[in-house]
């Protein structure tokens, strides 16, 4: 079974996408921490889409798609802004965090931490970018 | 949604956090630690039973003070937070950085010994 | 004088210290360090116990290690530092970002929580 | 009454450094925690000069004088090397400390944070510099 959801850009939206997949998760076979962890992973990667890549324009759209395949949970998120493509992104080093008192740069080094696998695609107007959760895997 | 109340009490100053903190709101949470800074505080504490939700950009706010807190030699801790919350500061390996306390008499020792 | 005993506890990875840690010797320190790292332990406790003396070339080697620490998800714990020595850690606010514990109960509790 | 102490630029001399001042000490009205704060200062600025102004190159000399007048403590330290004031000096923030393992940089922040009184002064052969501890102040 699919479950989608769109969103429109504005940060308001977070609380719903996490009302959303909580909803999805309920009955899946993974623990509660699990269930947070994904949720997190997967709305720190909708916030960047909505704030760095569509500036918070409310009139912009992301997509977010779940399926569940064999024992992959996989979130299927789509927008068509600028690409940006985690996989080649360098998280930076904590000392520069902690210089720099920026407020973020901490995103993506979750997102890479909670999922075990990410895939991003871009056909130069849709981006895609798939996070993608074992569900034994922890 | 997030509520902030935050006191001075006697020998600290206190900022407790209820239900979500993420992208929309976090600049509330840091206004609330600026205010403290600004107002002089030297003993902290952020009250964080009640807190069910952190994304990164609460957790950038904190680290963001981490430099402020050495240089005016100010004491912060986190108490209470739940086991989820508490995860989410565990899997970036915060925890080694930012001083988090099960409870507030936890804290308190904490923010006063030696 | 600093004498420096390592050894692998079933689940962790434990450096004795005894004596002073100055310019002169903290590079054995950063040594110790070092190995544990390379060994790729991923709980590491520093018993202090008998730890006399430490100067900003021993607490550089301890904030050397933080970034990589957090990198490879290491918990770090120091425990058992007599008041002279945990305050040295205080004058610089240092202590806010290395875990220091007691004694080697707690230490553990730390390493091993949530 | 004034102690002199002549310490030849190795880093094996620290650990004589820390007796001399220990004796010196030892019947001042402070707390032993004081005590412990300004040996660690003194300690801190001479090894300064032993690595970095000196290079550790035996041959050369510090001495380091200690005097009471009043209620404060002056430790008079002088070499005859390049000269470096540390009140001049700004120290980094903690974030690059870590950021570039450097395994130093705190030394002169704890001189700072402990001695009450930073003097300085050089005839571009001799250097003085004269940390001092007003002795009610902690
Ligand atoms: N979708 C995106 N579009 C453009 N830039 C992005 C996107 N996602 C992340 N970035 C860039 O990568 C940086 C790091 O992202 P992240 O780790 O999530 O931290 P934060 O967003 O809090 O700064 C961002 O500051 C931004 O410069
Ligand atoms: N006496 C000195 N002569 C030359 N350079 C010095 C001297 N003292 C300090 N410095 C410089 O200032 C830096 C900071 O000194 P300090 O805070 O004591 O840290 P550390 O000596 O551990 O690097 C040193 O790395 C060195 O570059």
């Amino acid at each position: 079974m699919k479950h989608r959801l769109t969103l429109y850009c504005d940060k308001s939206q977070l609380a719903d996408l996490r009302n959303f997949l909580s909803g999805v998760l309920k009955d899946k076979p993974i623990s509660d921490t699990t269930k947070f962890e994904v949720i997190l992973a997967v709305e720190e990667v909708c916030a960047n889409l909505i704030i760095h890549s569509h500036g918070c324009n409310s009139k912009d759209k992301i997509t977010l798609q779940v399926q569940e395949i064999d024992d992959k949970l996989i979130f299927e998120i789509k927008d068509s802004g600028k690409s940006f493509n985690l996989l080649e992104y360098q998280a930076p080093l904590l000392g520069d965090v902690i210089r720099e008192k920026r407020k973020g740069g901490l995103g993506i080094m979750l997102v890479k931490k909670i999922m075990d696998k990410i895939e991003f695609e871009s056909n130069g107007k849709d981006n895609t970018c798939r996070l993608i959760k074992i569900m034994d895997s922890k | 949604m997030l509520q902030i109340e935050t006191s001075h009490e006697e020998k600290y100053a206190l900022i407790v956090l209820k239900g979500e903190v993420d992208a929309s709101n976090s600049v509330e949470l840091d206004e609330a630690i600026n205010g403290m800074v600004e107002d002089q505080n030297t003993h902290m504490l952020i009250d964080a039973t009640d807190l069910n939700y952190i994304s990164s950009a609460g957790l950038g706010v904190f680290m963001s003070y981490l430099e402020d807190f050495q240089e005016k030699s100010i004491r912060f801790v986190i108490f209470g937070l739940n086991d989820k919350v508490l995860h989410v500061f565990h899997i970036l390996g915060l925890d080694q950085l930012i001083k988090l306390k099960p409870d507030k008499v936890a804290a308190l020792q904490e923010l006063y010994e030696a």
